[in-house]
């Protein structure tokens, strides 16, 4: 009867720090053991490294993913758009990250959000609908209320991440602001010219920015798999949190990071990045863009978003 | 009338004849009928309307068979969310941003290509240079130029139209110069006998001798440039509101409106028919093809 | 036969022959080649061009015929008629008595143009290639019938040459070689020695006539100079300018009349046909 | 000798020569001297080698000039780090993964531009599809593709190569098709003489004459190819460990070390150099060049 | 003049002719074009080509001057670096005593090939052009210029058309009204009237001479036809097959005589000498 579920899964993780429970999951081979564990013989795993929410979603679409890791604005979007749909409809598996985006600036003028002026140019992977967009919009929202999100939308520039670094860095161009991640962000602020404006996890709290989902229809059909994956997955949070410096080490290695062991690990440590099954905050993003009407179909709980197994999870 | 009439071995014996042409100076200008297909045959916009429908009709059925309107919608799926942003002049609006990008960083590539196979046409060490320079830089991503459009043009259309040049460029350069050299020596001959060289050559003879390869390399930097383009606003960040229809594409598909995705990829087909039937068929109508150098 | 067809026609009947002629019954039953009322036509952007009007003529199996006419008046068009490259608007071309519809190898043509060698192959591949690709000859008898030919043309030297590197007279020459070698039923010749010198052009003559006398095939021969067209055809068609029509289809004498008054007589002849009106 | 000495008007009367001409046999092939400089000149390689130098020096210059080598490393700097992953491995895998990809595309994209333009150059509906085609979707960029290549490949490779392919085939299918089409009519006529039509037309005349046509068409190919292929890499995402270059450059970026994207990109422009140098100019000398087609 | 260059070089001397000659110092002391010695060699990528050896004649003012040679003697490849195109390997061409370096509109060449019409302008557009361009004539007179001359070649009702669209014959006429619109000091023509009929060649001959009449203007003339070497030239060198060498220099005789016997004992003069060795 096991036999009945699928005897391999795509799964797709992403670049970077983020998502590194993945990395410890896929470097562990834990699905693999977990799956054995619930009796469903030797599973076959591919891993996939895909860049971007709107690819990601693609993929999943067409049915060449079973299970990814995206931001969590980026589901969201999903999310509304094939509820009611039966054959495409996901659902969020559980939460995967936490962490702080710092806004930076390389301009002395600038102390706080109402200091922006046309002049300036925030720098972000993508604007107005990725996740640090929103992240943007949703501090907007708390400093000059819900009308005024998009205040600072057209002082947005899209960038990838370090090209955003080097920019803000070398100094020689106009993008003098940049809303970034681990480790980017940190990095910037080892330059004396460069300052933080805003930590989003003082502004929003210290919510989930990714997390991992999956169609329906392939969680139906494989729930002990699903659990399975579950379980994986807290089995990999542990091991970041139990033993931070293997969870370092196995990042490097995978990634063929240049960074140090100790680098990575002191990133993990921080208090601001949290790796956690429970969906925590991902209500916010969905009142938020609820509200702004970036999605049509609201969840009314968090729960309506995740499947019945982290229900349970004081999520939010 | 003097009749020979000679017998040389096998050949067949007959008479000689002799007409008066002078009488018959009616010469009317015969047409050769055509049956009423041929007729319709014979017109362009007709055939390629017809393939277009047909296009339009197998792009419709795979979409209802897929029945995945989030990937690939049906082709009247699409047509409703072109006429929506049609209507409220939202496509009007990206596409003109666009169009005058594509249009400064076209008509600069063809500049600087124009400048590069002049100058390479005129010495060996140019010639090097330009085949040196397209086969280093032709290859090379748009991510390469980034950091140096960064420092040289600042965000915004400046980097988007150096990003264009690039896309451009070497692929008119190419064509061009293949084309300067395919032209024969005898031309080359006439236009120096007239006291040609350098710019007048190039410009009196090669350029019109070569017109045939220079139009496909315009053609082909114009559908790189609108590829270009496309990805081009998206990777440097179009400050918010001034966006194209990369721009709108991208919007568009983040928030997986698939069916707005598709017409504006439709737009980009338009005008690409447009450009082709409108532009460049009269211009080779014009040229080339009056001029007998393509068949 | 010409007469049958010349009197169906309305229009352009001038002809002063002898209808009735008793010798005409000499001409037997199907001729080679049927050109009948054909006109000819160019299209451009601009304008339309008639390049010849309701051409009548016959060419019969092993004829030397010989087209003569002023500058544009018709001539290549016409070949490339019978060649099967372009469509009568009116009228019609039967070979063997079906219409010509489209080229072939059986009628081979040496084109006026000094480009109808391809570029890509040397003088020796030129001519090879032809036999080869049409079929007309293959493997150790194609190779021969080349050397042979090339041989005659006088470039065996330049055998391995590109046509790059050659004078106009050499391509030419090439070209004639070509289509000598293909040994055709038809030989389509459009002004193939023209670009020749007095001694090659006599050379190229004789080789032609030898080769006839080979094998009789039937050749059509473009030619300005009617010195030419009179030691090389057995029959002559003179056309009108432009746009071309038939003025004339005259007997040609026999080689042994050659350098007598006769041939001064015909030159004459045709010279006043020609360019007295 | 006779001697005439006619004085037609304002001539100049001079004796007539007449000179043995059988005596004089041997023919020595005379070579002009050259100058030193000049022999070097002639060097090709020697000039293009120059050139390198000149770009190489210019780049270290503004690279130390621009003092940042976090987005603009110098040229030694860049060096460097080529040298390193050469020497480690890590280069010639990536390069081997995105050359096996690239090759796939590239052929396919060859050979259905072949087929196109033979279907093209048959028929006028055949030219109007192609036209139509190469207009509407030369133009759309590899995004537009995605939904399709990720029904139809899904992820990796499969997916890779059909973008590869729509990057490749337009142009190399405007090229050979202006190509076939400027082919002068007396060398159809030839062909055709020799019983030779459809294929056997395309094959044995329309390729070679249009080679230098086709020959910009490939080299504008396998440019777009190269430009298509770091790209589509990053929007593909790669089964873990077996990215190409392009994935190299992404990682590289992603890492800060802008010397190693730099230093992937110029492995781009290196094989970029000797595909020119060494594939292409041989084509050419070999073909075009020696037919006397190109100058 | 040309026994001394030829005296000074070694090898290739055999000239038989009147060195201490007193006509000979009826020669003024400069010709208009001088080449002396001249070698020139094409180098393909498989051969070296040697086209003419150690070639020396001179052309004085007001001469019409008529190569005649073999088939591939290099009769094109002489007037291409007279031209200015061709740099002679050994030897130098002097024209006014400064040595040829570049082409120009000083030198107007009518080429062999029927490829020398910029197909993308039309008959008239072509010859104006050329008027223009090389600053020979200006507005109102270049216009004028040019109808004279296309109405000479018989096509003033082709003006229009594009040269694609033209005969081989009316291609090569149009190339000769350009040429000689131009009105060059040197006119340098390649076998001009070899695509012409009798008559037009005729026509072409005597208007070539009516403008001599006019303007005395030099003219280098290639052709086939012994006849009409003496017809159009004042003085024939004879060229001698592949590689091509001098092997006479004849004065022709003058118009009066044509027709006479002098006319048919020079032609066999000539006769002999090309085509006896
Ligand atoms: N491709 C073409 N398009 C339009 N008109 C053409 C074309 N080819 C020839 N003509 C016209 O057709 C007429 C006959 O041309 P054709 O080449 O048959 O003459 P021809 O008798 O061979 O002359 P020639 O002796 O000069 O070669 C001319 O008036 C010419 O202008
Ligand atoms: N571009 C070239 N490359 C190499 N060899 C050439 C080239 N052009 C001509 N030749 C060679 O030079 C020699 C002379 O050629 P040229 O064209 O001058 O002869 P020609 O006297 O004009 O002959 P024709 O009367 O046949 O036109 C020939 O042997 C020919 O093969
Ligand atoms: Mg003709
Ligand atoms: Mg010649």
């Amino acid at each position: 009867p096991a036999r009945a579920e699928v005897p391999e899964v795509h799964i797709s993780k992403g670049y970077g720090i983020l998502y590194l429970p993945m990395i410890v999951m896929e470097h562990e081979k834990l699905l693999e053991k977990q799956a054995k564990a619930a009796g469903l013989g030797d599973v076959k795993v591919g891993w996939l490294e895909l860049d971007g929410g709107n690819v990601i979603n693609d993929a999943m679409i067409s049915g060449n993913l079973d299970i990814a890791a995206i931001g969590v604005p980026g589901f969201l979007t999903l999310w509304a758009k094939v509820k009611g749909n039966a054959k495409l409809e996901v659902s969020g598996l559980a939460g995967l990250s936490a962490t702080s985006l710092y806004l930076n600036t390389n301009n002395p003028n600038i102390k706080s959000l109402k200091d922006f002026t046309a002049k300036d140019k925030i720098a972000l992977p993508g604007i107005k609908t990725s996740l640090s967009a929103v992240v943007l919009q949703m501090a907007v929202a708390k400093e000059f209320g819900d009308d005024n999100y998009a205040k600072l939308d057209p002082m947005t520039v899209g960038l990838p991440h370090p090209e955003a670094y080097t920019a803000l860095v070398s100094g020689k161009t106009e993008v003098n602001s940049h809303l970034g991640s681990p480790p980017y962000s940190f990095m910037e602020l080892e330059n004396p010219q460069v300052h933080r404006v805003m930590n989003s996890v003082d502004v929003l709290g210290n919510i989930s920015l990714d997390l991992v989902y999956a169609p329906k229809r392939f969680i139906d059909a494989n729930p002990k798999l699903t659990a399975a994956f579950l379980s994986a997955l807290e089995e990999a949070d542990k091991l970041i949190a139990d033993e931070p410096a293997r969870a370092a080490t196995i990042y490097v290695q995978s990634a063929k990071a240049k960074l140090s062991a100790e680098e990575v690990e002191r990133m993990i440590k921080d208090p601001d990045t949290k790796f956690s099954t429970t969906p925590n905050g991902v209500m916010q993003f969905a009142n938020f863009m609820g509200r702004v009407g970036s999605i049509k179909t609201k969840p009314a709980t968090w729960q309506d978003l995740f499947i019945a197994n982290v229900h349970s999870l004081s999520g939010s | 009338m003097t009749m020979h009439s000679t017998m040389h071995s096998i050949l067949v014996d007959r008479p000689e004849i002799v007409r008066d042409v002078s009488r018959s100076t009616v010469i009317a200008d015969v047409e050769k009928p055509l049956s009423a297909w041929e007729r319709l045959y014979r017109v362009p916009l007709l055939r390629k309307g017809l393939i277009l429908l047909a296009l339009a009709v197998i792009w419709e059925v795979y979409g209802r068979w897929l029945d995945n309107p989030l990937l690939f919608p049906p082709f009247t799926a699409m047509l409703q969310a072109f006429v929506t942003d049609l209507g409220n002049g939202i496509i009007p609006a990206r596409t003109l941003v666009s169009l005058q990008t594509l249009v400064i960083g076209y008509a600069m590539g063809i500049l600087l290509a124009a400048l590069l196979t002049t100058v390479a046409i005129g010495s060996q060490i140019g010639t090097d240079l330009l085949e040196t320079m397209t086969s280093m830089l032709n290859p090379l991503p748009a991510i390469a130029l980034l950091p140096l459009a960064l420092i040289w043009f600042g965000l915004g259309s400046g980097s988007v139209i150096f990003v264009l040049v690039h896309s451009v460029l070497w692929a008119i350069a190419l064509n061009t110069h293949a084309g300067f050299r395919s032209v024969s020596n005898t031309l080359r001959m006439v236009g120096r006998n007239y006291g040609l060289s350098g710019l007048g050559l190039v410009r009196h003879i090669l350029i019109p001798a070569a017109f045939p390869s220079i139009l496909t390399g315009l053609k082909v930097g114009w559908a790189f440039a609108w590829r270009t383009l496309i990805a081009a606003e998206l990777v440097f960040g179009v400050s918010s509101g001034s966006g194209g229809l990369g721009w709108y594409i991208f919007e568009n598909r983040n928030q997986l409106e698939t069916a707005n995705v598709f017409a504006g990829l439709f737009t980009v087909i338009l005008i690409g028919l447009v450009v082709e039937n409108g532009v460049f068929a009269t211009i080779e109508r014009r040229t080339i093809r009056r001029w007998g150098m393509q068949h | 036969m010409s007469r049958t067809s010349q009197t169906v026609r309305p229009a352009p009947v001038g002809a002063v022959g002898a209808p009735a002629d008793p010798v005409a019954a000499a001409v037997p039953a199907t001729p080679l080649l049927e050109v009948s009322g054909v006109t000819l036509q160019y299209k451009t952007t601009d304008h339309l061009v008639t390049a010849t009007y309701r051409v009548d003529f016959q060419v019969f199996k092993s004829d030397r015929y010989v087209l003569l006419g002023p500058s544009g008046c018709g001539k290549s068009t016409l070949l490339k008629a019978i060649g099967g490259y372009l469509e009568p608007v009116e009228g019609a071309i039967r070979l063997n008595g079906h219409e010509v519809t489209r080229p072939g190898p059986d009628r081979m043509m040496v084109f006026q143009e000094f480009d109808q060698l391809l570029p890509w192959k040397s003088v020796r591949e030129n001519v090879l290639f032809a036999l080869t690709t049409s079929g007309r000859a293959k493997g150790a008898e194609a190779a021969e019938r080349t050397d042979h030919y090339i041989n005659k043309v006088g470039l065996a030297k330049f055998a391995h040459s590109f046509p790059h590197t050659l004078s106009g007279g050499m391509k030419q020459r090439v070209a004639i070689a070509r289509g000598m070698a293909m040994e055709p039923d038809v030989l389509l010749m459009d002004e193939p020695y023209a670009a020749l010198d007095a001694l090659t052009r006599r050379r190229m003559q004789d080789e032609l006539l030898r080769l006839w006398d080979d094998t009789k095939f039937t050749v059509l021969f473009v030619t300005h100079s009617i010195e030419e067209a009179i030691r090389v055809g057995t029959r002559i068609l003179l056309l009108s300018p432009h746009p071309g029509q038939v003025k004339a289809e005259l007997n040609s004498i026999p080689p042994e009349q050659l350098g007598t008054a006769a041939q001064a007589e015909l030159e004459a002849r045709i010279n006043d046909m020609l360019f007295v009106h």
